[in-house]
């Protein structure tokens, strides 16, 4: 996770990809200009080069807040987490956010692991929040697998 | 696949190119001044365009770059690239049926509903139900239900004539109620169901109603003395009869109706001839004298320069859509299209099929196997531009390239390389629309020849045979073995040995007849047994590749003759089927052969036998300049 | 025994001739039940609805609606933790609702000034506050609370067959015709790569940025997006009791754990709800439809999700069939805009058997504009709509572009002259042949790209080789092929300006700028969203105007007589 | 279709409880489950097929392939996977068919999941009493260990408009029917006044 926080922005630097093109990179470190068409043809771009970086998502983050959409800036962050966690993982966690899917202390594990693994305290901070709901409204897997379930 | 000797080779890096049907392969290897061979590595790749095209280019570079790059080696280092004379045969098919069954004046219904009503023998006049109450006592009467009636409706006007003294001997319904309506009946009597078109039951005629018990078949309707009893016949009238006999064989349920006019016939509908030329001969063959009647004609005119139909006949059409579609397959744009009448004929495979049928006169939907012939035939094309390609291909890659040898002895040669086999030596091919057969004799000899007839031939018999109507599931029911699903938890496969899974199975293949394909159980939507989609796929694979491998073996066979030949090797796609070469090696054991799936370079098995047999060829030829 | 079987005339008694006529009409094959507020079967009237309230103990929300924490359930703790502004809730809720209401439609207020009002209300007092619109007042409050200032379109793009040909071709066509959002689901899901490959491939070759979506269960729908095969995703579900939200395997915290991993991956994403939805499956718990709906939306707010397709959607005939259902519809719309949401609604599943009543039903979200006025007009033939039909089908087309030419408002759409769009669908369905064969997938005919060009629907086209495409879509997946594939085989084909349209689009989910709150992509690819494009709707003469060349666009119909020449058209 | 032409009085059927419904060990037997208000609070489906046909056909199509229907009410809840596969778990044959008042049915099987199911009708206005005899006939092949051709269901997708909503209030009123906590009873089905089977 980027720990140096850019530039604050504010509204006047959205859209980045035409205002502030020069804060964009792609996870391999290449400026968004570099993702041309003759690249491309040439092989140089990977399918990795296409993703967005958590930094990238910190600064979407700043321009929701600075429009006044704090919800949708802690989405921004908690995905800025999310972009070191594999797919298959991502799918797997939130399969076990499904209600009767994991016990309490298996909810309390993949908190930790985002935590230790991946450094995503937003994103723990969700899941906490999740198994003591679940706990006290019964959407806890029940102990015993029952068969009709 | 590993260079055979550590270090860096020395000599020449050539590439070998077999551009098939379907796939394309490269095998790239140094060849050493003295000839000398170490393989760095082959790529398979599907072949872009129609065989013998420019367009196999694009499928070429790839297979080219895709060995390159396992062997870490580049474009430039390249010393020539070696395609194939791509054997230049267009197959196509053909079904045609070649008997009809009709019923003339609905004197029988043959259909087997799944579940008629009581059981026994009844004889009386067909009387609808709506008359029941004007009927008199006494004759005995065969009750005719229109469609619309409520079985507890019927069950209870029965019950009423028969308090009334009416002789109800038996009944026929148009609904699915046969069972429904003996349950409540005070005296049981046979009942035949889901006749749909009932209405056209002749009515005050004298009938016959038979129902056998669960897992019999009837005994009087299916034996023309049967019938002549109940009817009172005389011979010449039982000989008439005698097809409706025949046709109710093997029923549980039926009835016949006793018209004046009314007839069953099995009538041959006229095919045509099929005119052969060859061996300069000209033969002649009625198609619907059967598969093997033409195949013996086909063999007396090897080899075959042309075969047509005459004009106007079935066998004139099949083998005119023959020629069309071949016709199209070889247009090549931006050149002259194929006049039809060029495209010769070189050989034929006629296969005896059925194809399940409706009757026609039936009342009940009656189905009928029907016989056909499927014809498997194959052209040569003079249109095979492998030349073109070769230059487009040494153009895209900055290398030599050239035609390296024709298809059937390159093969023979990759065959070679199969750890365990020598000359004299014959190669089995089993493609897609040609079975190829190549011999190399002894003495370095090579012979080879196409028959027409393979895998495509299969899925089309399989899919016609079981009535699929859908190509999908008849290439399904080719590849992978069959199971039946008996509880979400086991299902038993086509050897009877039983599998047990701890996850359940898929509702949708509950209880179904399903073939294990990579990917899990998918049903096969057929009323037929497992053992029976079985036989249909044991023998459609017989009566294709088993019968082509030894046709074509016997061509390419010193004096015909089979046992002259030792090692066998079978190449190609089919040669990857769990069964086919078994088959093969079962037919080909009593001549004393050795017989198996080829292992090219002792890791590629059936594939790259051309590829990496250009490379031999190409070897020796050096070797033998340095000399 | 079909559904649009007329209904039995009344067994006793002659009517009249007239009656027959009436009883005759389309409208009488609607079905219409009368409310049963206990149960929920209610618009949006219901005195078993809870009464507004809010308490906020150390910066935390401790009762809401009349219930206190220990009792919420989890839709209540999921919206007072996350949705609710906390340091404004008093304040806002002491507003009384109507004055409130006023503020809606007051041009002289700002929509930033109700936004920090709506940020801090209660479901209940949000519903006590639209329960006070009358459906003009709904439509006022629309047109300045959208969040984007130009109002859009969004079309369904699907095929009976799932043919890649047909859905290329409609994708093309859509987008020359002005959607900006195009969406495919399919009959068999196997195919979906090839069928999100010819969506994504069409809809650039139509206009270059418009946006497609796959509508399929969430790993594959996922999987597709990363790999740059499709844009946004849209079919994520919520509803408004913990019961039926429960029932769809999904809690508020699953879904807002979904929300960010499409955020992760840069990919847009909005999430689905809909009046209707929770009483259909019996599950309302007594609220009314449109308190549950309110939950829904304020739900999605607190994930932090840009925004919202509701409408009732695919429940419409629930809210269609009691009084004053078309009216909550109308008002769940306004909420979504009334706190800040992008929203996507509704007009998309079959409603009516009136032309009368489809039409009406879409004059609210037309009128005023909404960020995308129908979540899926069918720009195919309904017959091949695999999303089970939409209100307004391209049969439609020509009443859509003239309404719009009536009462000069901007549906989102525009009439093309023939030969563009013939230009077009060729251009597309060439396009995904030379992709196809790039990436070695069974070739497209010739004869398919002719069938293409001028055909209507999925039955003017050649039969595929299942069988094969099936293989090809499978390889698609084992193959890891993305969007730069894609690029790759346009481009090397000569299709420069499709793979630019394409490797633009793909270079925006870097930036994230279409993460923001409804957010498009213009003609010339400048990404347009409530940042750069804020609604600033202050009354007459303020606001998304339809005016200057897009006016002139919408002007043109297919048959429109010229005054300077009465003997020719123009157009 | 085929649907009763002669029956000139239509058929009505009244369920008779005879206690509470037992685990079934005959392998031919298919166990017919009803919702909490069939044939009781409702007496037809969402487009008026009568429950006494309804009912005639399931048992027909059952008993045409030489099986047996056994019938029980379920009646603490109106949840058709539900009921089905309570049923399912009665069933001799591990089969059952569950029927909602409104006409939405299912076949299910005891070893799925309850979520699961071999066949299931979901679009009510499209069921008349053919495929009611259909999917008894099927139902019973099941139980036979063969393979039926899945009954063909039908779409309309302008059913949405016209009954989306009585199909919702029907579904409410069955709720309303639910007795808590009363496992599901065997019942018997008393066919009249029309020609009784």
């Amino acid at each position: 996770m980027s720990a140096s926080p850019p530039p604050e922005l504010t509204a006047a630097d959205y859209p980045l990809s035409i205002n502030r093109p020069e804060l964009l990179r792609t996870p391999s470190g290449k400026p968004i200009t570099a993702l041309t068409m003759d690249a491309v043809v040439s092989g140089e771009l990977s399918p990795e080069d296409l993703r967005i970086t958590p930094e990238t998502l910190q600064l979407q983050a700043q321009l929701a807040d600075a429009s006044g959409r704090p919800q949708l800036a802690a989405n921004f962050r908690r995905a800025a987490e999310m972009t070191a966690i594999p797919d298959a993982e991502v799918l797997a966690m939130y399969n076990a956010l499904r209600p009767r899917a994991s016990t309490g202390p298996a909810l309390e594990e993949m908190a930790d692991r985002l935590e230790r693994t991946y450094s995503a305290p937003v994103c723990a901070a969700l899941v906490r929040e999740a198994a003591e709901v679940y706990e006290r409204r019964g959407l806890l897997a029940r102990p015993v697998a029952d068969p009709d379930q | 696949m590993d260079a055979r000797e550590g270090g860096p080779p020395e000599g020449l890096l050539v590439v070998g190119v077999d551009i098939g049907n379907s796939t394309t392969e490269a095998c790239l290897a140094v060849v050493a001044p003295d000839g000398s061979i170490t393989y760095l590595g082959t790529d398979l790749t599907r072949t872009t365009g129609v065989k013998g095209t420019p367009d196999n280019t694009e499928g070429a570079l790839k297979a080219i770059r895709g060995a390159l790059a396992r062997a870490g080696r580049s474009a430039g280092q390249v010393e020539t690239v070696l395609l194939n004379e791509a054997t230049p045969v267009i197959s196509g098919l053909a079904m045609e049926t070649i008997t009809e069954t009709i019923i003339t004046e609905s004197t029988m219904i043959g259909h087997n509903p799944t579940t008629p009503g009581g059981e026994g023998l009844g004889v009386g006049t067909t009387r609808s139900i709506g008359e029941l109450g004007e009927q008199q006592p006494g004759e005995p009467v065969v009750c005719v239900v229109p469609h619309g009636w409520d079985f507890d409706d019927v069950a209870a006007t029965l019950n009423a004539a028969v308090a009334a003294g009416v002789d109800v001997v038996a009944a026929i319904l148009a609904g699915d109620d046969a069972v429904l309506v003996t349950n409540r009946l005070a005296r049981p009597i046979p009942v035949v169901d889901e006749v749909s078109a009932v209405e056209k039951v002749p009515l005050g005629m004298l009938a016959a109603v038979e129902v056998a018990a669960p897992g019999r078949t009837i005994r009087t309707l299916s034996n023309s003395y049967g019938l002549a009893t109940v009817f009172g016949l005389d011979p010449v009238q039982t000989r008439q009869v005698s097809p409706v006999a025949r046709a109710l064989t093997g029923n549980r349920s039926a009835v016949v109706v006793r018209t004046p006019t009314g007839d069953v016939t099995d009538r041959r509908i006229p095919v045509g001839e099929l005119v052969l030329h060859g061996a300069g001969k000209t033969l002649r063959v009625d198609v619907d004298a059967g598969a093997e009647a033409i195949m013996e004609v086909v063999g007396r005119a090897q080899p075959l320069d042309d075969a047509r139909g005459e004009p106007g006949t079935h066998v004139g059409g099949m083998l005119a859509q023959v020629r069309d579609t071949m016709a199209d397959v070889m247009d090549i744009a931006g050149q002259p299209d194929v006049p039809v009448s060029e495209i010769a004929i070189r050989d034929v495979l006629a296969v005896d099929t059925f194809v399940p049928a409706e009757v026609r006169g039936g009342l009940a939907g009656e189905v009928a196997l029907e016989n056909a012939v499927a014809l498997a035939a194959m052209v040569r094309t003079s249109r095979s531009r492998m030349q073109l390609v070769a230059d487009l291909v040494s153009e895209g890659l900055g290398a030599a390239a050239e035609i390296g040898g024709v298809e059937g002895e390159m093969a023979v040669g990759g065959a070679l390389t199969t750890p365990g086999v020598d000359r004299p030596i014959a190669v089995l091919d089993l493609g897609g629309g040609s079975t190829d057969a190549a011999l190399l004799t002894r003495e370095g000899e090579c012979t080879a020849v196409h028959v027409a007839g393979a895998g495509e031939l299969v899925t089309k018999l399989i899919d016609s045979e079981l009535a699929l109507g859908d190509r999908e599931v008849a290439e399904g029911v080719k590849w992978y073995p069959l199971g039946k699903v008996e509880s979400f938890f086991h299902l038993r496969h086509e050897d009877g040995t039983v599998e047990f899974v701890d996850q359940p199975l898929p509702p949708h293949v509950f209880a179904r007849v399903v073939v294990l394909t990579p990917d899990g159980p998918s049903p096969v939507p057929t009323r037929h047994g497992l053992d029976h989609v079985r036989r249909v796929r044991r023998e459609a694979k017989r009566r294709v590749f088993v019968v082509n491998a030894l046709r074509a073996l016997r061509q390419v066979a010193p004096g015909g003759n089979l046992r002259a030949l030792e090692f066998v090797v079978l190449l190609g796609g089919s040669a990857l089927d769990f069964e086919i070469p078994d088959m093969i090696a079962d037919a080909l054991a009593p001549h004393g052969i050795v017989c198996g799936t080829g292992n090219v370079l002792g890791t590629e098995g059936p594939r790259n036998a051309v590829a990496s047999g250009l490379v031999r060829a190409h070897a020796a030829l050096l070797a033998a300049e340095v000399q | 025994m079909t559904t649009t079987a007329p209904r039995p005339t009344g067994a006793a008694g002659k009517q009249s001739l007239r009656t027959e006529i009436l009883e005759a009409r389309p409208v009488n094959l609607d079905g219409f039940v009368e409310e049963w507020p206990e149960k929920g079967l209610v618009a949006m009237e219901s005195e078993f609805d809870p009464a507004p309230s809010v308490r906020v103990e150390g910066g935390r929300i401790v009762e809401l609606d009349g219930r206190s924490r220990d009792a919420f359930d989890f839709m209540d703790t999921f919206i007072a933790n996350h949705a609710i502004d906390v340091a404004s809730a008093e304040a806002s809720m002491a507003i009384p609702s109507a004055q409130i209401a006023r503020m809606l439609i007051d041009p002289g207020v700002s929509r930033d000034e109700v936004l920090a009002v709506t940020r801090g209300l209660t479901p209940a007092k949000v519903l006590d506050v639209v329960k006070l619109m009358n459906v003009v007042e709904i439509m006022q409050g629309m047109q300045k609370m959208r969040a984007r200032r130009t109002p859009a379109n969004q079309g369904h793009s699907t095929s009976a067959r799932d043919n890649p040909i047909q859905v290329a071709a409609d994708a093309a066509e859509g987008a020359l015709r002005g959607f900006a959002e195009l969406e495919t689901t399919l009959g068999v899901l196997r195919y979906a790569p090839l069928v999100a490959i010819a969506l994504q491939v069409g809809a650039q070759v139509g206009r270059g940025g418009v946006l497609t979506q796959c509508a399929l269960e969430e790993a594959t729908e996922l999987e597709l997006g990363m790999r740059g095969i499709t844009a946004y995703a849209e079919t994520i579900s919520i509803y408004g009791t913990e019961s039926v939200f429960v029932d769809g395997d999904d809690t508020p915290w699953s879904k807002s754990f979904l929300a960010a991993a499409y955020a992760s991956r840069g990919i847009k994403m909005r999430f689905t709800s809909g009046t209707g939805s929770e009483v259909q499956m019996g599950n309302a718990e007594g609220k009314s439809m449109l308190y549950l709906e309110i939950r829904c939306i304020l739900m999605a707010k607190g994930a932090g999700v840009q925004g919202l397709q509701n409408g009732s959607i695919s429940c419409i005939g629930v809210p269609g069939a009691v009084p004053g259902g078309l009216r909550a519809v109308a008002a769940e719309n306004l909420v979504a805009s009334m706190v800040d949401l992008e929203c996507a609604s509704g007009n998309d599943q079959s409603f009516s058997h009136s032309a009368m009543r489809r039409t009406a039903r879409a004059m609210p979200q037309m009128l005023p504009g909404t960020d995308f006025v129908c979540s899926g007009y069918s720009s195919v033939p309904n017959a091949d709509n695999m999303f089970a039909g939409s209100n307004f089908d391209t049969e439609d087309f020509d009443d859509w572009n003239t309404i719009q030419r009536d009462f000069q408002v901007d549906g989102g759409l525009r009439h093309v002259r023939e030969n563009e769009i013939l230009a077009a669908r060729n251009k597309a369905a060439r396009a995904l042949q030379a992709v196809f064969a790039h990436l070695d997938l069974p070739p497209i005919t010739d004869d398919e790209i002719e069938a293409a060009t001028y055909a209507n629907s999925s039955n003017d086209y050649p039969l595929r080789d299942v069988l094969a495409d099936l293989k090809g879509a499978q390889s698609v997946m084992d193959r890891e092929i993305t969007g730069l594939d894609l690029v790759k085989g346009l481009e090397s084909a000569g299709f420069h300006d499709v793979a630019e349209n394409l490797l633009t689009v793909l270079r925006q989910r870097v930036s994230g700028d279409l993460l923001q709150t409804s957010a498009v992509l213009t003609a010339d690819f400048t990404p347009l969203s409530a940042i750069n494009d804020p609604n600033d709707y202050a009354g007459p003469g303020t606001g998304y105007r339809l005016q200057g060349e897009r006016w002139e666009q919408l002007k043109k119909l297919r048959h429109v007589t010229s005054s300077t020449n009465p003997e020719t058209e123009v157009g | 279709m085929t649907t009763p032409t002669t029956t000139a009085p239509e058929r009505t059927v009244s369920l008779r409880e005879v206690g509470p419904a037992r685990r079934g060990t005959r392998p031919d037997e298919v166990v017919i489950a009803l919702s909490p208000a069939f044939a009781g609070h409702f007496t037809r489906t969402i487009v008026d097929v009568p429950h006494a046909e309804v009912l005639r056909q399931l048992m027909a199509g059952v008993e045409e392939q030489g099986v047996t229907a056994r019938l029980v009410r379920v009646l603490d809840t109106a949840d058709l996977a539900a009921i089905s596969h309570t049923a399912a778990r009665l069933s001799g044959s591990g089969i059952s068919v569950g029927v909602l008042s409104r006409g939405t049915t299912m076949i299910h099987q005891k070893d799925l999941p309850r979520l699961s199911n071999l066949e299931l009708f979901p679009q009510s206005p499209l069921l008349d009493a053919p495929v009611f005899r259909m999917i008894g006939s099927n139902a019973a092949q099941y139980a036979k260990g063969e393979s039926p051709q899945p009954v063909p269901t039908r779409n309309d997708q302008m059913a949405r408009p016209r009954w989306q909503a009585k199909a919702a209030l029907l579904h409410l009123k069955e709720f309303d029917c639910i007795e808590a906590g009363r496992g599901p009873v065997e019942v018997e089905a008393v066919f009249g006044p029309g020609t009784t089977g």
